[in-house]
């Protein structure tokens, strides 16, 4: 009796279209809510919100980016973490050069991201599949060298830029538990976005690319519009996440931080949580943002036992070990093991 | 015009570099489908295997350590078929291309785990002197290993056309099911063609080893096939060649000769262009297996 | 369905265990302290593409601090050290430095990247960053940047000293600056950088000294990772026909150029590498081509000297070493003892004025900013010949600015015993330039020392 | 047969080849408002690739089709040519599996739907109505062909006979002025042909849809069609009521061979 489905009854197309149609997954994201407002603010170290946190989140809204692109859309691209430099360096040099305010530099940093992204989408009305995910590595190096030589974005020949200090109205930006907010409230707007296109008709158009491209065209999907939105919407996330771990964790914009082994990361945590799933964006940055820092917090009790240089390989193993694990006990992502889990408590222990 | 060509001749052996990177990739997708990301990570593996036969822990002959790297890859290539992607035969190409990654990070732990986090030079005695051809400088290092490519490409063209396993691979490759109806079992094709594919990771590794040192950034060899494996086609033998070819000579000219222009290291990125622009024309490579959509 | 299930408890199982081991090293640590400590949180890569260089550092620095500890700490005050994986991957420094951030009162950052983004961190924390030859150039200015100590000497330092050598090899006495433009004037100087930041942050020093002195320089930039050089050698050989090769390059982009240099016959001897591509593991790989290859450095290498045999026959003596003993006396190990030093020095200086007990933050700043290492000090640390005397003020945060210079025998480093001073008052200057720019950007206040103690 | 109302769709002169292989070979044929006519002919006639042509999805190599009296540009996408009103299901199924069967339908209705991205994302107010709105037709649909009971399953768990209905479901969505069916009945039992056959029926006389539909089974063709057309080798060969076609001599030779010669 943990999980119940039957016995509520709905009256409306409203509520049976609701994000949330079960009392019970209400009451479990009213909880999440709560927790992630009041509990963690209050409770959580400093050191777990700036490090374990924020990044979580940044990760989880560029995931989700991905996934849009990626899982809903079926368009894989592999070069996602420069749309997150260019985020970044966007919003440092509108908030920081040209003084816009903080929103709406980053914002705009978005909106500079999906142009670019949007640019570096375009093979995607030719190229498919795989031949698709290894041409938009282009992004990837094009980007990077951009960035690198074009001495008016980065500022001079130090390739970075220190984050500003940060204020909205005057209020400073300058506690973990502020930039906590910052980063938790565009995380919570931004998904809640993204849920509602991906389950509206835009995310059915994409579902529909996704699955069989040619029958989404001929019931009158524009193809060419569509991938191209999906690959603004999605780039358009890449930049508000890079701009937030820029402002709110790392504080320096670095190319370097967004090589192609974060893209690889990126992807990984889409796949790895599940593809095409909301949740999955979660599970996946918190495996891949979390996890090796937990691994290298517990080697550490070996430090005296074991060489330091095995100890730090055993983490790349133990790492590489559970992505393996994952995927032979659920190829579809976490999410799905997720549900499989739901599943099981449905009036457990008679599960139907 | 002289050095034009000097450029064209090394940018092409740069090239066949390239491709013996490549035909792991190719071998496994065609046989597999799956987009195989730890190739770099086992040309690693390989080449530390190899030093560690040769310098580290035993000091066997070159033959004998080769044949113990070999042996060592034929391991690996059972252990991830049965492990790894027995499991998941079935699945969506995506997750296999996953599953791999962590390979990547499974065969990078414990190779520097095993044989450690040093670069380590690997001398095999492979002549590294420079001719000069008409005014063009060659390496006779470039050569020798333009001659292994070749070797290898007809080895691997023989096995597949005369040899009962590579007939065997070649009707998995065509369709899984109907080669399992026919009574070739899937895992033991897969598993020759992993073994196929670390033979050619040993090559690959040994080749850029012996140029690079015996390092971690040998894993990195994978990102300079990517775009050869798009322009060729990531299921074709001769289109990994060709590609090579093409990206080799087309990088290393366009840095040259258009990279002083743009403030230069477009050497990364320009095969990508030159990639997007054969795509254009041909969204599936130069020769890779054309997909048609019926409706 | 119930084997996903026990699959699933199973990786549950794992991952509360892991949490568990956490708790149980902290515990474990919290235990072991007795006396007082100064706790001291390591930045290390030991995995990934430049392992080399983190492992040998962090290994130094490690076994010159139990070194101390062994001979009863610094009066008294033993070090306490941890070490934290970045794998160079600049969220995780920043990660590990948060770690460590309460207790520790200078930090190492050993990555360009990971140094730019903790510069206005530990500012706000009042944690001293050490970045030994490495991160931004135009930190020397302790005015614009206090809590930046890029020790002993920066890039930019570097690279006039080794416009200096360069004209010495030519023939220019060494002494005469009056003259030195007559030893330069046309020559060429291909710079060869590694295509990220940390490549061009050379760029504008070289730049303004090519107009100066009337050499020619020109950039080849080498994308990263940079496993094939082959075009840029062929341009810079054949068709700019370079006299002085600069390799400025990181990881396995150091080891590249030798080859290709034997194999376009390019002599080895004029090419003249970044201090981080002096290191053993960066020429081993190229085997004999690599024989001849000048490189700088801040620092001596192999083991002849006596602080190093103190940390043989002591640490390593009772087994206590952190790395494999036949890289003891490396270059990357040599670096993170010379590390050691300065901080133990910098310690040693605060206890003067502070007492006997371990330190805040702000007292080590203040005790960089006056640490006074002088050539009997380094003969009684037994490192003569190994470091330079260093003497900080609160305006200069390099300390000493002199540059080694070393060659491959093809069997191991020699010091070629020169040392160059770089062009103190030019680069000076561009240092101000850049950090006043610095301030003007991100409203620093510049500090006036001449009101400070 | 001269009294006839204009055509709503007439392709004249269709020509199409495939590497050499001539797929259709000058076939003309025109479509009436209201009719339920059928395309049929042995495999490899044409059939399909004549869909792929009036929907837009292979471009013909000579020849023009015309929709409600417009001539159609030669590179129409066609995503425009289902704005125009042509919808279809296919031979081999094409649902999107990713999706619940109401997700498949609600496909359907896309070209109806406006709202643009940012109300989509905010979802409030007015996306939300439209999204209503079109979930009410489509519970229509889904009452006119009983899939009640299956609209929240994923289209990759339904059996076969379902999913060609949830197909023709989604091409009803999309209330189109013609409806081209590929096969809707292939590879079903007795039942389920029946079941088809009926909501087809229905759909064309009840709804008063325009359908061409393509069927081997020829009891359920001459059963329900209003007219017939004959394709073999890319030619059509006969054009008529039922009664004709049966009686065609030329038909009954594409079907059972040169008999007698």
């Amino acid at each position: 009796m943990f999980y119940r489905e039957c016995g509520n009854f709905k009256d409306s197309y409203a509520s049976d279209m609701a994000i949330f149609p079960i009392p019970l997954d209400r009451w479990g994201f009213t909880v999440m809510l709560f927790l992630a407002f009041v509990v963690i603010p209050l409770f959580a170290s400093e050191y777990l919100i700036t490090n374990i946190i924020i990044p979580f989140y940044c990760f989880a809204l560029s995931a989700f980016g991905l996934n849009i692109l990626a899982g809903y859309a079926g368009q894989i691209s592999i070069g996602h973490a420069a749309f997150m430099a260019v985020g970044a360096y966007s919003s440092f040099i509108l908030y920081g050069r040209y003084g816009i305010p903080l929103i709406p530099s980053i914002l705009g940093a978005g909106v500079v991201t999906a142009a670019v992204g949007t640019f570096f989408g375009l093979p995607s009305l030719r190229i498919k599949g795989f031949y698709l995910a290894i041409a938009t590595l282009a992004s990837q190096f094009i980007i990077e060298w951009v960035i690198v030589h074009v001495e008016w974005i980065s500022g001079g020949v130090f390739g970075t830029i220190q984050a500003p200090e940060m204020y909205i109205f005057g209020w400073p930006i300058n506690t973990a538990v502020r930039k906590y907010f910052l980063a938790l409230c565009m995380m919570v707007v931004f998904m809640t976005f993204g849920k509602n296109l991906v389950r509206g008709q835009m995310g059915r158009n994409w579902m529909a690319i996704r699955d069989i491209d040619y029958a989404a065209e001929i019931i009158g999907v524009n193809l060419y519009r569509d991938k191209l939105i999906a690959f603004a919407v999605s780039t358009f996330y890449a930049g508000i996440a890079g701009a937030l771990l820029c402002f709110c964790y790392v504080g320096a914009a670095n190319i370097e931080e967004f090589n192609v082994m974060t893209s690889f990361a990126l992807m990984g945590m889409i796949i790895i949580g599940g593809l095409g799933t909301v949740l999955g964006s979660f599970f996946g940055a918190g495996f891949f943002v979390t996890l090796p820092i937990l691994i290298n917090h517990s080697l550490a009790a070996f430090m005296d036992v074991v060489p330091s240089d095995i100890l730090s390989n055993i983490e790349a193993i133990i790492f590489g070990g559970l992505i393996v694990l994952f995927l032979i006990v659920e190829p579809y992502g976490m999410a799905r093991l997720w549900h499989t889990i739901k599943d099981k408590l449905r009036l457990w222990p008679f599960p139907y | 015009m002289t050095f034009f060509f000097e450029v064209l001749v090394n940018g092409l052996m740069t090239g066949i570099m390239y491709s013996l990177v490549g035909l792991g990739f190719a071998l496994i997708f065609k046989a597999s489908d799956v987009f195989n990301m730890a190739q770099g990570a086992m040309s690693l593996f390989a080449s530390l295997a190899l030093y560690g036969f040769l310098e580290q822990y035993m000091h066997l002959p070159l033959w004998l350590a080769l044949l113990c790297t070999v042996a060592v890859m034929t391991i690996w290539a059972y252990a991830i078929v049965f492990v790894v992607l027995k499991p998941l035969v079935n699945r969506p190409p995506l997750m296999l291309f996953m599953a791999t990654f962590g390979v990547t990070y499974l065969m990078e732990g414990i190779g520097q785990s095993i044989y450690g986090t040093q670069a380590k030079g690997l001398n095999l005695g492979i002549p590294d002197n420079t001719y000069e051809v008409a005014g063009i400088f060659i390496s006779s290092f470039d050569l020798f290993f333009t001659a292994v490519a070749a070797v290898l490409v007809v080895g691997l063209v023989w096995f597949f056309q005369k040899t009962r396993n590579g007939r065997a691979l070649r009707a998995v490759s065509d369709d899984h099911e109907a080669a399992l109806c026919v009574g070739i079992p899937l895992l033991k094709a897969w598993t020759i063609t992993w073994i196929v594919a670390g033979v050619v990771a040993t090559v690959a590794g040994v080749a850029w080893g012996t140029r690079l040192g015996v390092q971690y950034s040998l894993s990195f060899i994978a990102l300079k096939a990517l775009p050869v494996l798009i322009i060729g086609g990531i299921d074709s033998i001769t289109g990994v060649i060709i590609a090579g070819l093409i990206v080799g000579a087309g990088e290393n000219l366009g840095e040259v000769f258009i990279g002083p222009y743009v403030g230069g290291g477009i050497q990364t990125f320009f095969p990508y262009l030159l990639a997007l622009l054969v795509l254009y024309f041909k969204p599936y490579g130069l020769f890779g297996k054309e997909i048609i959509e019926r409706v | 369905m119930g084997r996903k299930l026990m699959y699933t408890f199973f990786a549950l199982v794992l991952t509360l265990s892991l949490v568990a081991f956490t708790g149980q090293a902290q515990a474990a640590k919290e235990k072991k302290k007795e006396g007082p400590t100064q706790f001291v949180g390591i930045l290390a890569y030991r995995t990934g593409p430049f392992a080399a260089g983190g492992s040998g550092f962090s290994s130094g620095m490690e076994d010159y601090m139990e070194l101390i500890n062994m001979e009863g700490g610094i009066n008294g005050v033993k070090y306490v050290f941890e070490e934290c994986e970045t794998a160079y991957n600049t969220a995780r420094g920043v990660e590990c430095y948060n770690r460590f951030k309460d207790k520790m009162i200078f930090v190492h950052p050993l990555s360009t990247g990971i140094t730019y983004a903790l510069i206005p961190k530990a500012t706000k924390d009042h944690i001293v960053v050490i970045s030994s030859g490495y991160g931004r150039a135009d930190a020397s200015d302790g005015r614009v940047f206090p809590w930046v100590f890029p020790l002993p000497t920066n890039y930019w330092s570097q690279n006039t000293a080794k416009i200096k050598w360069i004209a010495k090899q030519e023939g220019w006495d060494g002494k005469d600056m009056s003259t030195i433009g007559k030893y330069l004037k046309g020559l060429k100087i291909a710079n060869l950088h590694i295509d990220v930041p940390y490549g061009q942050e050379t760029k504008p020093i070289l730049n303004a000294m090519a107009k100066k002195f009337g050499f020619k320089v020109r950039h080849f930039p080498v994308p990263w990772p940079g496993i094939d050089q082959k075009a840029q050698w062929m341009d810079i050989v054949r068709r700019f026909k370079a006299d002085w090769v600069i390799n400025r390059n990181w990881g396995v982009s150091c080891t590249v150029p030798l080859k290709e240099a034997a194999r376009l016959g390019f002599p080895r001897n004029r090419i003249l590498g970044v201090w981080w591509c002096g290191s053993e593991e960066d020429v081993l790989p190229a085997g004999p081509a690599a024989k001849g290859y000048y490189s700088t450095n801040w620092h001596g290498v192999g083991r002849n000297f006596p602080v190093i045999q103190r940390i043989i026959d002591k640490v390593y003596g009772k087994m206590k070493g952190h790395i494999s003993f036949t890289r003891v006396g490396s270059v990357y190990y040599n670096r993170g003892v010379y590390a050691g030093i300065i901080n133990t020095e910098a310690i040693r200086t605060a206890q003067k004025k502070f007492g006997n007990r371990p330190l805040t933050g702000d007292e080590f700043r203040w005790a960089m900013e006056h640490l006074n290492i002088t050539a009997e000090r380094i003969k009684e640390l037994g490192a003569e010949g190994f470091m330079q005397p260093l003497k900080f003020s609160c305006a200069d945060h390099e300390g000493g600015g002199k540059v080694f210079f070393q060659q491959w025998d093809g069997q191991k480093w020699v010091m070629t015993g020169e040392t160059m001073e770089p062009m103190k008052d030019f680069v000076r200057k561009m240092i101000e330039k850049s950090a006043e720019k610095y301030a003007k950007e991100q409203g620093i206040k510049i500090r006036d020392c001449s009101k400070v103690d | 047969m001269n009294e006839k109302p204009e055509p709503l769709l007439r392709a004249e002169d269709i020509h199409i080849s495939f590497g050499g292989l001539k797929a259709l070979d000058g076939v003309s044929l025109e479509i009436y408002p209201g009719e339920l006519m059928a395309i049929i002919g042995p495999n490899g006639a044409g059939k399909t690739t004549m869909l792929n042509i009036l929907n837009g999805f292979y471009k013909p190599d000579k020849g023009r089709i015309i929709f409600e009296g417009k001539e159609r540009p030669r590179h129409m996408k066609p995503n425009h040519v289902a704005a125009q009103g042509i919808a279809r299901t296919f031979q081999n199924l094409a649902l999107f599996t990713g999706m619940s069967v109401l997700g498949n339908i609600m496909i359907g209705r896309t070209m109806m739907m406006h709202s643009n991205l940012f109300s989509q994302a905010l979802y409030w107010r007015f996306s939300q109505k439209e999204e209503i709105e079109h979930r009410e037709a489509v519970e229509k649909i889904i009452d006119f062909l009983q899939i009640e009971n299956i609209r929240k399953t994923p289209a990759s768990m339904l059996p076969y006979g379902l999913r060609k209905r949830v197909e023709l479901a989604r091409a009803l969505a999309s209330e189109p002025k013609l409806l081209l069916l590929d096969e809707p009945m292939a590879g079903m039992n007795l039942e389920e042909k029946e079941d088809i056959a009926r909501f087809v029926l229905d759909a064309n006389e009840e709804l008063g849809y325009t359908i061409a539909l393509i069927e081997h089974d020829m009891g359920v063709v001459m059963d329900i069609c209003d007219r017939i057309v004959v394709l073999d080798f890319g030619k059509k060969i006969a054009e008529g009521t039922p009664e004709e076609i049966k009686a065609n001599p030329e038909v009954i030779r594409a079907y059972l061979g040169t008999a007698g010669g």
